[in-house]
């Protein structure tokens, strides 16, 4: 019976998955889900004593998690603003998992940072005394606005299913809707644009911390632009991966693997570009910005375990080594070094998040203050499952019930014909 | 955040940004606006039925999509960009007046036991249409169609005076866990409802009798071809996860498919031979 | 008239933008940050008149002048008194929280106080000819001390027991040229604060210590030596023993000790502190004149030593800790009581102390609740009176210690304090110095009701020096001997005692930062193994007990320094060695 | 009437710290926590969860006995008066900076708690209220009336006793002085120093103790190169004091130094 119903919210020709076996696959993710709400509950109600930050770690585990899911889910405005403004057509095929991944990351992000303030019933007032000179106000009024514009974005996406489009208000008002989501990829851009900017900006401006603080343009500093780079970068790797993922999963056949190389030379290219402008950076840090502020940069790097490996590792291994790997061609025709790439690629901006904000905070400033340790709490660790539970689900439920590859259908039919090719003109 | 609230002061910062933001929030709510009005005016018009085929048409499989002149191998391969409706097509217009239908020398095509009169025009939907003399025409399942549904479990048509329009939902069959529309083949008012007893579904008075009016109907030549591409196509869709019955080669076709392959996923069957995915 | 569902949602959208033209949602969004703004749970500070009210603190022997700054009669902040001749206005950090000792966590708020005085008069009732009736007082020299001399006096073998502190005796740091000492924490708790850092620029300070206290790292010189060597030293210094011995014995280079020596020599007059066996130079130690007390308060018992008792001798013991002082090691103690049930009645405001071994632990009065004296300093040449005025009362409940010794004695006592301060007035000597408006005045132009009331509301008396200081000895008690060879207790122990342990805002300085060594925690060298802030097993001859390790470079390797609670004390009585371990 | 049409004079309240006279007693602290209602620790707090608006440091030389020197530093808000980190970073304008005074303020009703104030500020002078405010049974007595209580899930620092400078401004208003005049008062930890190592006053007034101690060579401000412009100076004759207050040195702070 249930099986029946489930299978009315399945669209036609396209196979899941029996109900039961989708609970199955659920069932860990909702424990986890569940564990991590009790987690973050707990560092609501209690308070944030229940981390293992302090009043030098004021940042921990949770921003790093927030900069690095949100550089991942750029491939969301990213892909839009190809498919939908540069008109790159080969990208419809992917564009309704790009929205949903963007939704799930920028929605996880925004949680998280709920429970990461001291006094989440005040965060209406950054948007009532906003300072504007504060990159985190750009990234607050940013990234709410998006997640809008992401949620319009996943709105045609829920309508489009089989038993909804039933609903005739529905069917048009979906219909209607996708007619104008070129305008909400151009705001998706715009947006996406300042706050992956401003998330960068957040620790170039920190005069305070020499280890971070960058020079710039204007009133941002070179990481503003950093971020834009990086995050372009490595949001298509993501979706590449993500819809790899799925197709291991699902054991189907979901995009055309042209689609994928087109996804990974774009992440190519971008990552070589970024790579550049990193390297430039670095150099220009180390041999004036930081100098000049009386931190001789050697000194960072005197500190164990964050020796000068992690440099090597950030632009060199895990990033110079995946963009070549993804502009070349004949490597990219094979999956396994098109997927080694973007996942290369996704692990050096985590890397990047990761440096700037740990390490940043964990160096002293002070001659004869000392260098920290910070594990985070079973608490953070818990809320940050929670987050990636949520997303698994969310597009574990979206991948069952909506149509995230529309080239699923023909794929599905060739495979059929490729076993069975006497079927092929045979009347 | 609003000029009279606290810490906001005329400079250029907060101009820009506030503006910037106030500018983002407008277009959003702009473009939610705009989707409903036009929304609720398409409902008004009428319009839903051809929004959902559209619909449809689109998320069918590009291979189902191909034009009627690529059955009879005029084109190698031609995808139909009027979602079937070849009233408004000019490639179809030219290509009919270059050799226009003749009349078929046989009354009726029989494949694998099914038979397709010829004296009246099919769509691809698996319906035919049949001039009547008092101007009406009548509708029905063609003999694949109606082997698909063979005894239908359920069944409701429209009431008599009720509209209808090309590729409109024409009625509604039920077999077994299938549930599927069966996309009308002309526009018009109906006149009276038959059914699976009677010899047709349903008596229709068209909007217009003209030539013009059935362009977009199979008919003659075209038939053989096309039935032959369908049962391709249902061969495809019946192995498909099941990979069960295989049709009878040459010989004929059973009167209920669906009894013949109980273990097939009728619905997804259903959906591909009537055309909604 | 039929509504449509289209013409109420027309209502309703038409109503929510009208609303938002009214006063009621912006003034919504400003109540609700009102409210997040005060967040409730949050306690409001008491509003009243706010008044300027003194004292003098009574938690050491400093007895620094306080000016309270009151809430009607609450104190909420403490400070020195600018402008007075010896505490100078200045306030220790104990000192300055002082008004939250009635606050204090597990403050002992009742107790059997009947059965108590019954139990006490039933011992000494009981009391043979071969045992004692003994009252020990952790800080000799108060007018309440002279009370409980005066009741074991009434008490036939009656004794009166007390740190062996010698009031008589006090240092002239104005004299000295160089001060050296021997682990006396000299500019952190020792004399008053406020005289010493007067007169630190006069003198140069060299600091004999183990550990890097923070004097010796405040001293001109720093000379660290094996613990418990101290003595060997200052026998080489004064010639006893040749400098190779105290070489080998304190670590230190034979050049070392004759460089000092030779300082010393070159760069009188020499004030040594904490060693008995090195004289000071004539001049820096003097006799100090005794304080005025009545005369009939003179036939009074004499202080004896603890020691001095035999064992298994005490069958009532009566000990007054109302006050922070010094600390016996309990086996001390015990040893002295007889073995069928004696009686041990304490008086303490916590169970920290000696109340963990007493039959009855009596509440009393603290500072500021209760009035007591504060005898003259180490450092003050002349005697001073001081009364630590109350500026709030104590809750009910609380005993009197001095009344209640008094009563079990049999004597009859009126207004001690009040007694004294007429005999000081009769004697005519020194001057007053009042608080308020920083004036002294000879104490033979006030009247005894003006002298009373001046000493109640913020003032002090100050004796004026003997005409010539007659020379005088310090003794100090010989640092303990180590009898144990390295191998079973490897650590030598070093007790520094913070005064006034578990005031709740000392975290500030003990927990939130490592400012200080916090009670009950012991102090090891990086090298020890160990990790910072792990909990540990200490242990001594005299038993074990659990602490946490604070890892600190200024402390060698081979010593512990211990941050003494009583029951940490207990354990570094006589085995001043020990060893700690991972718990 | 004068005063009406005199401008502000706007002072620039500032410290100088002798570092030579500290001895580390602690008092400045806890003189600070019982002004500014501070809350005693949590059980679960460390040096590094607790509050404490004025922290001093125990910093050595990095050599070992007998070279081994050791001095105590009082760090607090320094007031910085160039591009002050912490202000343009607060999202929600929660931190100010009073052209009156050039006192660095922290409105915790305002705080959001986002914690970016501390990540910004190069002296870790700010302190984050990790848990609710407790005080012990009957202790919330002893509160000081001039200040309230801060919230859990807010960041708070040294704001140079507000408390105090407010009620002074309203002693001078009371005894009719002109208000565009910047007023005398003193801070707890000024006022607590045992060794009087701390000196306060308005670095504007050339007459002022602290305008000279700034001006001398013995003087010197935390991490100067940051261009952040203290107000808080300290002073020290050893040269090696002056030197840990510059460019940091890897090891320093912890067991093992490098000199």
């Amino acid at each position: 019976m249930a099986n029946q119903v489930d299978k009315q919210f399945i669209a036609r020709g396209v196979s899941r998955c029996s109900a039961p076996r989708f609970l199955l696959w659920i069932a860990p993710w909702a424990a986890l889900l569940v564990f991590g709400l009790y987690a973050a509950a707990l560092c609501l109600i209690k308070g944030l004593n229940q981390t293992n930050m302090d009043n030098r770690f004021a940042f921990g585990l949770w921003i790093f998690l927030d900069l690095t899911v949100i550089a991942l889910g750029a491939g969301a405005f990213f892909t839009g603003f190809l498919l939908y403004i540069l008109k790159v057509d080969e990208l419809r095929s992917v564009i309704n998992s790009a929205v949903v991944i963007g939704l799930v990351c920028y929605s996880g992000a925004v949680c998280v940072l709920a429970v990461d303030v001291g006094q989440p019933l005040r965060a209406w007032f950054t948007f009532w005394y906003p300072n504007v000179h504060s990159m985190l106000t750009e990234v607050t009024f940013c990234i709410s606005c998006y997640l809008t514009v992401l949620a319009i974005e996943y709105v045609p996406i829920v309508l489009r299913n089989r038993k909804l489009r039933l609903v005739p208000s529905f069917l048009v008002f979906e219909f209607e809707l996708h007619k104008l989501i070129y305008v909400l990829a151009g705001v998706g851009t715009f947006l996406s644009f300042f706050h992956q900017g401003s998330l960068g900006g957040l620790y170039g401006v920190l005069r305070g911390r020499p280890f971070a603080f960058r020079e710039g343009l204007a009133v941002w500093p070179s990481t503003f632009f950093l971020f834009i780079l990086s995050a372009t970068a490595v949001g298509p790797s993501f979706i590449l991966l993500t819809t790899w993922l799925a197709q291991k999963i699902s054991r189907k056949r979901l995009v055309r693997p042209e689609v994928l190389q087109l996804l990974g030379r774009i992440s190519g290219t971008l990552l070589a570009v970024y790579v550049l402008a990193k390297s430039i950076d670095t150099l220009v840090w180390i041999n004036r910005t930081s100098p000049e502020t009386g931190f001789p940069a050697w000194q960072y790097y005197s500190w164990k375990p964050f020796g000068s490996w992690i440099l090597v590792a950030e632009i060199g291994v895990c990033g110079l080594l995946p963009a070549l790997m993804l502009l070349a061609p004949k490597l990219r025709r094979h999956t396994g070094w098109l997927v080694t790439g973007a996942f290369l690629a996704c692990l050096g901006v985590a890397l990047n998040r990761f440096v700037l904000t740990v390490q940043t905070l964990a160096l002293p400033t002070l001659s004869f203050d000392r260098f920290l340790r910070y594990t985070p709490s079973w608490q953070e660790t818990g809320t940050f499952l929670a987050v990636v539970a949520y997303g698994v689900l969310v597009y574990s439920f979206s991948f069952r019930y909506f149509q995230l590859f529309p080239q699923e259908r023909d794929l599905k039919l060739d495979a059929l014909e490729a076993e069975e090719p006497e079927l092929v003109g045979r009347y | 955040m609003l000029p009279w609230n606290y810490g906001f002061h005329w400079d250029l910062g907060h101009i820009v940004f506030l503006g910037a933001f106030y500018l983002v929030l407008a277009t959003i709510a702009a473009a939610l606006i705009a989707a409903a009005r036009r929304a609720r005016k398409e409902i008004a018009g009428h319009h839903v039925d051809e929004i959902a085929w559209h619909g449809d048409f689109h998320d069918l499989p590009a291979r189902d999509r191909v034009c009627r002149h690529v059955l009879t191998g005029e084109f190698k391969c031609r995808e139909c960009p009027h979602a079937f409706d070849c009233r408004e097509c000019e490639t179809h217009a030219k290509l009919i007046q270059r050799h226009p239908f003749e009349r078929p020398e046989r009354p009726e095509e029989d494949l694998f036991g099914m038979a397709f009169p010829l004296d009246r025009f099919y769509h691809r939907g698996h319906t035919w249409v049949h001039p009547e003399p008092d101007g009406t025409v009548t509708v029905g399942l063609d003999d694949l169609g109606s082997r698909l549904i063979g005894k239908p479990d359920a069944i409701d048509l429209p009431l008599p005076g009720a509209p209808m329009e090309v590729n409109g939902t024409a009625f509604r069959v039920r077999k077994r866990d299938a549930d599927v529309r069966v996309l009308s083949p002309v526009d018009g008012e109906v006149v009276a409802a038959g059914g699976p007893g009677a010899d047709w579904y349903l008596k229709i008075r068209p909007t217009a009798i003209s030539e013009a009016a059935f362009r977009h109907l199979l008919r003659g030549a075209e038939i053989r071809p096309w039935i032959l591409r369908e049962l391709e196509r249902l061969q495809l869709a019946l192995s498909a996860p099941a990979g069960a019955a295989t049709l009878a080669d040459g010989g004929v076709l059973v009167g209920d498919l669906a009894a013949s392959c109980p273990n097939a996923d009728w619905d997804a069957v259903c959906g591909e031979m009537f055309l909604e995915p | 008239m039929n509504t449509t569902r289209r013409q109420v949602l027309m209502f309703a959208g038409g109503s929510a933008v009208g609303v938002l033209f009214t006063p009621a949602p912006w003034r919504l969004i400003t109540d609700t940050a009102l409210w997040s703004e005060n967040w409730p749970g949050i306690p409001a500070p008491a509003r009243g008149e706010i008044r300027t009210r003194f004292t003098n603190c009574p938690l050491c022997t400093a007895g620094c002048a306080v000016r309270a700054r009151c809430v009607g009669d609450q104190p909420v902040e403490l400070a020195g008194v600018g402008g007075h001749p010896f505490s100078r206005g200045a306030l220790c950090p104990f000192g300055i929280v002082g008004h939250h000792l009635p606050y204090l966590p597990g403050r002992v708020k009742e107790g059997p106080v009947k059965e108590a005085a019954a139990a006490a008069a039933d011992g000494i009732a009981k009391c043979r000819s071969s045992e004692f009736v003994a009252t020990l007082d952790l800080r000799p020299g108060r007018t309440a001390s002279w009370t409980y001399r005066r009741a074991m006096k009434a008490i036939k073998n009656g004794r009166y027991v007390a740190p062996s502190v010698d009031t008589q005796v006090a240092v002239d740091l104005s004299k000295a040229r160089t001060v050296l000492s021997f682990g006396v924490p000299v500019l952190d708790g020792w004399g008053t604060p406020g005289n010493v850092n007067s007169a630190r620029a006069g003198f140069r300070l060299i600091q004999i210590d183990p550990v890097e206290s923070r004097t010796a790292s405040m001293a001109d010189r720093w000379l660290r030596v094996r613990p418990g060597s101290e003595d060997a030293l200052a026998e080489a210094l004064a010639g006893q023993i040749p400098h190779a011995a105290a070489a080998d014995a304190s670590g230190l280079t034979v050049s070392e000790i004759a460089a000092l020596s030779k300082e010393l020599e070159q760069n009188g007059p020499v004030l040594v502190l904490g060693s008995s066996q090195l004289e000071s130079t004539a001049g820096t130690v003097v006799a100090r004149r005794e304080t005025p007390v009545p005369d009939e308060w003179k036939k009074a018992a004499p202080a004896t030593a603890l020691a001095s008792l035999p064992d298994r001798s005490v069958r009532v013991l009566l000990i007054d800790e109302s006050m922070p002082g010094g600390y016996l090691p309990w086996n001390a103690i015990a040893r002295k009581l007889v073995a069928d049930n004696p009686v041990v009645v304490t008086f303490a405001c916590s169970r920290e102390g000696y109340a963990r071994h007493a039959n009855y632990a009596l509440p009393v009065g603290v500072y500021p609740e209760v009035a007591g004296d504060i005898p003259a300093s180490i450092d003050s040449v002349a005697a001073a009176f001081r009364i630590a005025a109350p500026l709030v009362s104590p809750p009910h409940g609380t005993v009197n210690p001095e009344a209640f010794i008094a009563a079990a004695a049999g004597l009859s006592i009126g207004d001690t304090l009040r007694e004294r301060a007429d005999a000081i007035h009769k004697s005519g000597r020194g001057t007053l110095f009042t608080y308020a408006d920083r004036k002294s005045q000879a104490v033979k132009i006030v009247t005894a009701d003006d002298f009373w009331k001046a000493l109640n509301a913020g003032g002090c008396w100050i004796d004026e020096p003997a005409a010539k200081a007659s020379a005088a000895r310090l003794t100090f008690a010989a640092p303990a001997q180590q009898q144990v060879e390295e191998s079973e207790l490897p650590l030598a122990i070093v007790v520094t005692r913070e005064l006034a342990p578990g005031l709740p805002l000392l975290s500030k300085v003990y927990q939130e930062s490592n400012l200080r060594l916090a009670p009950g925690r012991v102090a090891l060298n990086p090298a020890c193994g160990l990790e910072d802030g792990s909990p540990a097993v200490f242990e001594t001859l005299l038993g074990k007990c659990s602490v946490g390790v604070t890892l600190d470079s200024g402390i060698p390797p081979g010593v512990v320094q211990v941050s003494g609670t009583p029951a940490l004390l207990d354990l570094c009585g006589d085995g001043a060695r020990a060893k700690v371990v991972r718990a | 009437m004068t005063s009406a049409n005199k401008p502000i004079r706007s002072a620039r309240y500032g410290m100088t710290i002798d570092v030579d006279r500290c001895s580390g007693c602690g008092a400045c602290i806890v003189a600070c926590a019982v002004e500014n209602n501070v809350p005693p620790a949590h059980e679960g707090a460390t040096d590094r969860k607790g509050l404490t608006w004025i922290r001093v440091y125990k910093v050595d030389n990095g050599a070992e006995y007998p070279d081994r020197r050791t001095a105590f530093v009082p760090v607090m808000c320094q007031h910085c008066g160039n591009e002050t980190p912490c202000v343009h970073v607060c999202p929600q304008q929660a931190v100010d900076i009073d052209p009156a005074t050039g006192v660095v303020g922290e409105m915790p009703q305002r705080c959001l708690g986002c914690r970016y104030c501390m990540a910004a500020c190069p002296y870790h002078a700010r302190y984050f209220n990790w848990w609710d405010p407790a005080w012990p049974a009957g202790m919330e007595k002893t509160l000081n009336p001039g200040v309230t209580p801060r919230m859990r899930g807010v960041v708070e620092k040294c704001n140079l006793c507000h408390g105090r400078w407010h009620a002074a401004k309203e002693a001078a208003a009371a005894a009719g002085k002109p208000d565009t005049e910047p007023v005398e008062y003193t801070p707890a930890c000024v006022e607590a120093c045992p060794a009087g190592a701390i000196h306060f006053g308005d670095l504007n007034d050339p007459a002022s103790v602290v305008a000279k101690e700034a001006a001398e060579t013995e003087s010197f401000r935390l991490l100067e190169k940051l261009n952040t412009q203290p107000k808080i100076y300290y002073r020290s004759r050893n040269s090696w004091v002056r030197q840990i207050a510059a460019a940091p040195r890897p090891g320093a702070g912890k067991e093992k130094n490098r000199g």
